[in-house]
């Protein structure tokens, strides 16, 4: 056991650095593709009136010009050891893990994560509680009243449920719920208050975000859960449950939703995964300032320190959650050996 | 809610028709005047009220006054910020050695002193300007503020690379010393050939060059006056030492920041401050349509970037007579327009230029920026009405109803030797919406003489530094048209047009917001008005340098803006300051 | 009456194709100690009749009429609930394939100690030393370490015998065994066999043995009963079955049936064609398409139903062929084959 | 040692699964084709959803014809409907009978023009992406599964390092900062063919384990082994006897990925990184109709078409997926 979490660590560690070494190629090439030379990139942080000559001073300082794999061990290392940066009156110690400096706010990018990180959290995690609870038992009552009125009525609602873009459903519900003032019940977002600040305001403002989000993941649970379900209240050992005489809810709970639920897991682990590392389009849509609306701030601004700084702990979660949920695998069915 | 709004209506018109006998003068009294802010106050419920008057006068201290912005500052630091609603803003956490009134309307154009005791005195045939500053002005610190610190403050300035944002018109005017890097990286040297500090309360600007209106530079941003042990460089926009009547209690960049009382800020030397709220609380990166809608809902007070509502408030307040009643639709001094790039062919060609300016249908351009209320008035040449030297002309009247000349249009093409249009590349802001739907109107509107465009969007972040702005690039990529915008730095000529038709301030490695007006002769005509110390003779070269520009057509006009602005339902001295465009943050108050 | 007894049983589907009829009209009694197997191949019905018995399909799409009678109760028109407390009790079953019909996700302790508890009120402890005792009595060694395996650590053999645990430990009186040994290799077979015939003497439980494996019901059974199309067929001792049987479908399971005494290198008879549809049945006797001896009914078998009826002391037939000419055949043309071939 | 005839062991199933063939008509001698269209037939959900999908393919193919029908051209603007202080179309929403869905605010242009041109982006790409998804995760999952030991676990682990991407912020990203003239394309087609890439080389490791999977299981399968037995190479198996066999699940994974994909590029095209205006698309058409929420006919037309799109090829897929391969139900 403990051998085999140190061998995923370790993977966990490769993945992320073969993943930051992608990520780093290609938004070091593809705007040298695009036309970008090294002065231009330099550009960006001397301000729009520099002269050329200052412009390729920068870029030499900013080592624009070494081949990329001094540059990305210069990136790598930052994260390890931390780095130096000259922001004007000193030089700066940029304290690992450094990602390094926005290009427009000239501010440390692991700081400026941290901050959003909360919100993409407070997201991320409300919207699983609600979805979880919803989808898995609206999943569990239509394959236990399969073919009924309820469930054909609850796997049309999941299936137009998983069919509409989130922004949206993100759109129509902030006109409904938040703009229009007769039923103004939410923030619309853009707003968001630390849970440890005011728990009331925190979930004042999530709400609209949270229920849309889980709306469309409740939908694909809702249809996971009724699948395994089904699968599952068809095993043998249902059967045998039911003819030992446990009562059905019994059987259900304990047999049947035990055995359904495992996979469900896994596709759980992996979306929190995903999650965590930016709602991308339910923060864009619901103006929330997470990572994900991070992101595509510093996509529009071709801000690149912003960008890998992003992708890494985005693709952090998403190594993170799949190491988790292959050890919950090993507890929740002790079939799996791990090895 | 409704029945409070139609009380508060009715009060406001008894009060209207109470000052209207002593109020009189178009916008001739201010908030800051000794009359108190009853004088020149307006009926409450009148579209445009805070045009002309202040609605709500009062003098009530106390409350908070809840601020939001669409998007951040480009940075708070105040020897880096470049937005008109910054500096509008800035007054209340820095005081600047010179500065626009708090007044209603033209009034707010007029300079008063702030720091300093008077306005400059120019010696040397304008090349010398110095200021007195006033005794007993303190940091939020209690640190006594002296003419060191507004030199540090310019110097420091100087420093693009840390301060990016800011302008450069010290850095370009200033008898700095050769090869000076700003006070960062050139710590020891001199500076005394371009500022000299004689004593703790005087400071003395010497140019390389007259310059009439250094009174303007005198208020910009840069002189707020920076302790030097207090600054950190790119990170001094987190702990601003205050000069101002507030200071920040709180500031997390990008989310927002709070404003509480300076108790080291002294009201005695401080006529033009009223500082009636106990403190601001400002959110930045706010969904923009609730910003409207909770100003109209009385939620929220100032959509601090001053732009005007947005295009779904514009549908909500417009059609209803209460809530129209209960806006301002000011005209700023901002142009948006179209740069015409002589550099790619065949807009090499003035009459293929001329084309261009034919063929537009300007009132599709119009719509496309927000229509009459949140768009703005059709333009015909570059300097907005509110600017002296703007004089009414339509070198290419695009038809009756001003909606493309398309005979005189091709008559163009063929005197440009090509009778079957061209096809170029127009480029615009990809986050801005509006560019995009212009330059889609241009798009459609050019199209009906076969002028053909591609549309190309670039992040507004590099759109001048690497695209648009850089000649090589527009260039090489046939970038023939591009959406620009320009508000005037200062209501004046030179801070209008300097920037955008200067050919000099053109630079290969990009950055100037001119992008296509490369005339010797418009140069000429700059130098020579900027020596010019007559204001009138002055006005009347920027007329001429507005001619010339039109005339090579390397500008197509297409709104002087104006902005719908909703007026907060608990604020008090609500105004419009023409300097900015938008209410005069300085007065407002809380109910 | 019998201990167990069923009298015109029939289970029905409805599905989109059409009514399927499992079981169609079933009738047959059991006492206590006695074996019935039930014969017959898939589709026949005959496990649709275990669970029918056991009330499994109460709640579901089945239509269920006739009668069920157990120990004097009618289990038909019971209430669900009624009969959940009779299941694993009063009556309990056995499955086919072990590693599936257990729970992978819990022990076998603690599955036997689920049964256990749910209809006896004791303590976890008590109900664990139970759950080892029971362990212990179906000869699995080490009981009180086993007791904590999870079904896929125990081999094939041993995890039918912890099944067969979990079905007695609540002292059951009707054992149904459906399939016991199916997925079992030959000599494990055997041991379970064996097994199962010491466990129902010890018991005193009535038990059914539900295979398609003549073999199996051989070594058990008291009475068998074959199953064809949801029907009853043949019904008789085992004797009857064995020694005389008049059912040509009987005769067809005789010839596929391998047994110990015959040489490996002999040739099965496998019966041609296949089990017939539930939802067509065919016309007249649902087995003609298949049978060898159609043409001697005079057509009959096509048109007419044939009835179950007795041919001699409680032997039971459903045949149109006439018994004399059934027994002849039996004795010319099939005895000698299987003998021979 | 079971009985001959006794093929599957057992008859236990409460439903059961003998119904099929009707009659007991052997169901040999159809192929899985019929059988799958025979169930597919009953399956009056899925067939509405795939006349739906033929229908909105006859839509992108047609656009300009129908379109044309109307006299609306989808770039054509109609300021004289725009009521110029609100930028709202004047009548409200402009639906007339030469607009049937109204007018867009600020320029007028015909929204059902837009939305017909739209399917063409919307469906060219979505069904684009999924082929070069299906190409590459079928090629590496069949090569995966099929050759196994080192092969599989190198090709297994880049699958893990794709999943672990950031998929849509790599994809905005990447959409973002390509320029518009490269690789010798230029406009559209730069365009449509960047966004295919994106979409498409970003999802095939889903397609790519399914596959895998299904070739690990088809391995050991006795036609594999026998075709090895006869000495058939390793390309020849994988396409004459493993490929055959993966076309079901490969046809349903495809079914069910364009929509995703439909999906990713509407998002792509909110985010403003998708085809260049004035090109409609839906995602873009939404995101211009966000400022405009006042006026809701506007991003109800293009969300219904996203809706409706997706919802036909879910329902398809489902449908589909439920006669291929009753078991995955």
């Amino acid at each position: 056991m403990v051998t085999y979490i140190i061998r995923r660590l370790i993977w966990a560690v490769v993945m992320l650095t073969i993943v930051s070494i992608i990520t780093f190629g290609i938004f070091f090439l593809v705007p040298r593709l695009a036309g970008a030379t090294s002065e231009s990139l330099a550009a960006r942080y001397v301000g729009r009136t520099a002269s050329a000559e200052q412009v390729k001073i920068a870029a030499d300082k900013l080592g624009f010009n070494d081949p990329l794999i001094v540059q990305y061990g210069r990136f790598a290392k930052g994260i390890v050891a931390g780095a130096d940066y000259d922001y004007g009156p000193g030089v700066e110690h940029c304290p690992a893990p450094c990602f390094g400096y926005s290009f427009l706010t000239r501010l440390p990018v692991w700081p400026d994560l941290m901050d959003r990180l909360p919100v993409t959290l407070s997201l991320a995690i409300g919207a699983a509680v609600i979805w979880v609870i919803a989808g898995v038992a609206t999943g569990v009552l239509s394959a236990l009243r399969r073919g009924s009125l309820f469930d054909r009525a609850a796997m049309g609602v999941a299936l137009a449920g998983v069919s509409l873009p989130i922004f949206f459903t993100g759109i129509v519900s902030l006109v409904v719920f938040s703009y229009g003032t007769p039923f103004r019940i939410t923030a619309p977002g853009g707003s968001f208050t630390p849970f440890d600040e005011n728990p009331a305001m925190w979930a004042y403002n999530l709400i609209l975000p949270w229920i849309t989000l889980a709306f469309l993941y409740a939908a694909g649970y809702a249809r996971l859960t009724r699948a395994g379900m089904l699968e599952t209240m068809n095993e043998d050992y249902i059967r045998t449950a039911r003819a030992k005489g446990l009562s059905e809810r019994r059987v259900v709970v304990k047999h049947g939703l035990r055995g359904a639920l495992t996979p469900i897991l896994t596709i759980f682990g992996l979306d929190l995964g995903l999650l965590l590392g930016g709602a991308v389009l339910t923060e864009s849509t619901y103006s929330l300032p997470g990572m994900g609306k991070y992101a595509i701030d510093a996509i529009t601004n071709q801000d690149l320190p912003k960008v890998m700084g992003v992708t890494l702990v985005a693709a952090f979660f998403v190594v993170f959650a799949n190491l988790i949920v292959d050890l919950l695998y090993a507890v929740v069915d002790p079939r799996v050996r791990l090895g | 809610m409704q029945i409070r709004r139609l009380g508060v209506a009715a009060t406001g018109a008894v009060l209207a028709l109470a000052v209207a006998a002593c109020g009189g003068g178009s916008g001739s009294s201010t908030p800051s005047s000794s009359g108190g802010a009853a004088a020149g106050a307006n009926a409450t419920g009148e579209f445009n009220a805070a045009l002309t008057g202040v609605v709500n006068p009062s003098d009530k201290k106390g409350g908070i006054l809840k601020f939001a912005n669409g998007g951040d500052w480009d940075s708070l630091d105040p020897g880096d910020t470049y937005y008109g609603y910054s500096w509008n803003f800035i007054r209340l956490y820095g005081r600047s050695l010179l500065m626009f009134k708090s007044a209603v309307g033209k009034e707010g154009n007029q300079l008063a002193p702030d720091l300093a005791e008077d306005l400059g005195t120019p010696s040397d045939d304008a090349k010398t300007w110095t200021y007195k500053l006033k005794k007993g002005i303190k940091f939020e610190d209690g640190t006594p503020v002296t003419s060191k610190d507004v030199k540090y403050a310019v110097e420091r300035s100087f420093d693009k690379e840390v301060f990016p944002d800011g302008y450069t018109y010290f850095n370009d005017f200033l008898d700095w010393p050769k090869d000076y890097k700003g006070a960062y990286k050139s710590k020891d040297v001199n500076t005394d050939s371009a500022i000299e500090t004689p004593d703790d309360y005087t400071i003395v600007f010497h140019l390389k060059q007259p310059l009439s209106n250094f009174d303007y530079f005198a208020q910009l941003p840069a002189t707020i006056p920076v302790p030097k042990d207090k600054d950190t460089g790119a990170k001094y926009k987190e702990h601003i030492i205050s000069t101002g009547p507030y200071k920040f209690e709180k500031n997390e960049i990008g989310k927002g920041f709070t404003l509480v009382r300076n108790d080291q800020w002294d009201a005695a030397t401080d006529p033009n401050r009223k500082a009636l709220p106990d403190g601001y609380e400002v959110s930045t990166n706010v969904n923009a349509d609730d910003i409207d809608n909770r100003i109209i809902a009385g939620d929220l007070d100032v959509d601090v970037a001053g732009i005007g509502v947005q295009s779904a408030a514009l549908g909500r307040v417009l059609p209803d007579p209460a809530m129209k009643a209960n806006s301002d639709n000011p005209t700023s001094t901002r142009l948006w327009y179209t740069s015409i790039n002589g550099n790619v062919a065949p807009l090499d060609n003035i009459d293929c230029r001329k084309a261009v300016q034919y063929a537009t249908d300007k009132v599709a351009l119009q719509t496309a920026w927000g229509g009459e209320f949140s768009g703005g008035q059709i333009a015909t040449s570059l300097l907005p009405p509110a600017i002296p030297g703007h004089e009414d002309f339509n070198l290419y009247p695009p038809g009756a109803d001003n909606k493309g000349d398309l005979d005189k249009a091709k008559e163009a093409l063929t005197a440009c030797g090509q009778p079957g249009g061209f096809e170029t590349n127009i480029s615009y802001r990809a986050e801005r919406p509006k560019e995009k739907q212009a330059a889609e109107a241009l798009q459609q509107s050019l199209g009906r003489v076969g002028i053909k465009l591609t549309l190309k969007p670039f992040p507004q972040a590099d759109y001048f530094a690497l695209y648009a702005g850089k000649p090589g690039y527009a260039k090489d990529n046939k970038i023939g048209l591009a959406m620009n915008g320009w508000q005037s730095d200062w209501p004046d000529g030179f801070g209008f047009l300097q920037q955008i038709v200067d050919s000099r301030v053109i630079r290969d490695t990009g950055g100037s917001s001119n992008i296509s007006v490369r005339d010797p002769e418009v140069d000429k005509l700059i130098d020579q008005a900027m020596k010019e110390t007559d204001t009138d003779a002055r006005n009347a070269i920027w007329t001429q340098i507005d001619k010339k520009v039109m005339e090579d057509s390397f500008i197509l006009p297409n709104v002087w803006t104006k902005t719908l602005l909703v007026r907060s339902k608990n604020a008090t001295n609500i105004f419009v300051n023409d300097a900015y465009g938008m209410y005069d943050y300085l007065g407002m108050g809380v109910k | 009456m019998s201990f167990l007894e069923l009298k015109d049983l029939r289970i029905h589907f409805p599905t989109d194709d059409g009514l399927v009829k499992s079981v169609d009209g079933l009738s047959f009694s059991l006492e206590r100690g006695r074996t019935l197997g039930i014969v017959g191949e898939s589709g026949s019905g005959k496990s649709v009749t275990s669970l029918g018995i056991l009330g499994l399909h109460k709640g579901g799409r089945a239509r269920i009429s006739g009668e069920i009678w157990l120990d004097g109760e009618e289990l038909v028109g019971a209430s669900q609930e009624h009969v959940r407390g009779l299941r694993g009790k009063k009556m309990a079953m056995i499955f086919q394939d072990p590693l599936s019909a257990m729970h992978p996700f819990y022990t076998v302790g603690e599955q036997i100690i689920e049964a256990y508890r749910i209809h006896n009120d004791v303590s976890k402890k008590v109900a664990r030393k139970h759950a080892v005792d029971m362990l212990g009595r179906v000869g699995i060694p080490q009981p009180e370490r086993r007791v904590d395996s999870y079904p896929h650590e125990f081999s094939g053999g041993m995890r039918q015998r912890a099944m067969i645990a979990m079905a007695l430990s609540c002292d059951p009186e009707l054992l149904i065994a459906d399939e016991p040994t199916t997925a079992l290799d030959v000599t494990v077979q055997a041991q379970i066999l064996d097994l199962m015939r010491d466990l129902q003497r010890d018991f005193n439980a009535a038990l059914i043995v539900i295979t398609h494996d003549l073999g199996v019901v051989a070594e058990l059974s008291d009475d068998i009963l074959v199953m064809y199309g949801g029907k009853c067929v043949e019904y008789g001792t085992s004797e009857d079955i064995f020694e005389r049987p008049e059912h040509p479908y009987t005769w067809g399971l005789l010839g596929s049936m391998p047994r110990l005494d015959r040489e490996p290198t002999e040739r099965l008879l496998p019966i041609k064609g296949s089990p017939p549809s539930l939802i067509n049945v065919p016309s007249g006797c649902a087995f003609h398409p298949r049978c060898a001896f159609e043409e001697r009914t005079a057509g009959r078998a096509k048109t007419e139903v044939p009835e179950l009826l007795e041919t001699e002391g409680g032997h039971l037939v459903r045949c149109h062929l006439t018994r004399e000419r059934r027994r002849a055949i039996w004795e010319n043309e099939i005895k000698p084959n299987l003998e021979a071939s | 040692m079971t009985a001959p005839m006794d093929v599957t062991g057992g008859d236990t199933q409460a439903t059961p699964a003998v119904v099929e063939g009707a009659g007991g008509q052997a169901i040999q001698g159809r192929s899985l084709g019929q059988i799958a269209w025979m169930r597919l037939k009953r399956d009056k959900v899925a067939l509405a959803g795939g006349l739906i999908v033929i229908f909105l393919i006859l839509v992108a193919v047609f656009a300009p014809v129908i379109a044309g029908a109307f006299g609306q051209d989808p770039t054509q603007f109609n300021s004289d409907l725009i009521d110029s202080s609100t930028m709202a179309p004047k009548t409200g929403t402009g639906i007339s009978a030469d607009h049937l869905f109204g007018i867009e605010p600020v320029n007028g242009r015909d929204i059902f023009s837009r939305v017909v041109y739209g399917a063409r982006i919307s469906l060219l790409i979505a069904f684009l992406a999924t082929l070069l998804s299906v190409v590459i995760g079928t090629l590496l999952g069949v090569t995966a599964g099929y050759f196994g030991g080192l092969v599989d676990s190198i090709i297994s682990k880049a699958m893990d390092v794709f999943l672990a991407f950031p998929i849509l912020v790599f994809a905005i990203a990447l959409a973002g900062i390509v320029p518009d003239t490269a690789f010798g394309l230029t406009g559209d087609t730069l365009r449509v063919s960047l966004l295919v890439f994106i979409i498409g080389f970003f999802n095939w490791p889903y397609i790519g384990r399914i596959i895998r999977g299904q070739t690990l299981s088809l391995r050991e399968r006795e036609f594999v082994d026998a075709a090895r037995s006869l000495g058939a190479r390793g390309p020849y198996i994988i396409f004459r006897e493993l490929l055959p066999n993966l076309v079901a699940p490969i046809l349903i994974y495809s079914t069910l990925l364009i929509p995703t994909n439909v999906l990713f590029e509407a998002a792509l095209s909110f985010l403003g990184v998708g085809v260049r205006p004035p090109t409609p698309t839906w995602g873009g058409m939404l995101s211009d109709a966000v400022r405009f929420y006042t006026i809701p006919h506007f991003m109800f037309f293009p969300g219904m078409a996203i809706f409706i799109t997706v919802l036909a090829f879910n329902l398809f897929g489902d449908g589909l997926r439920d006669a291929l391969d009753p078991k995955a139900r």
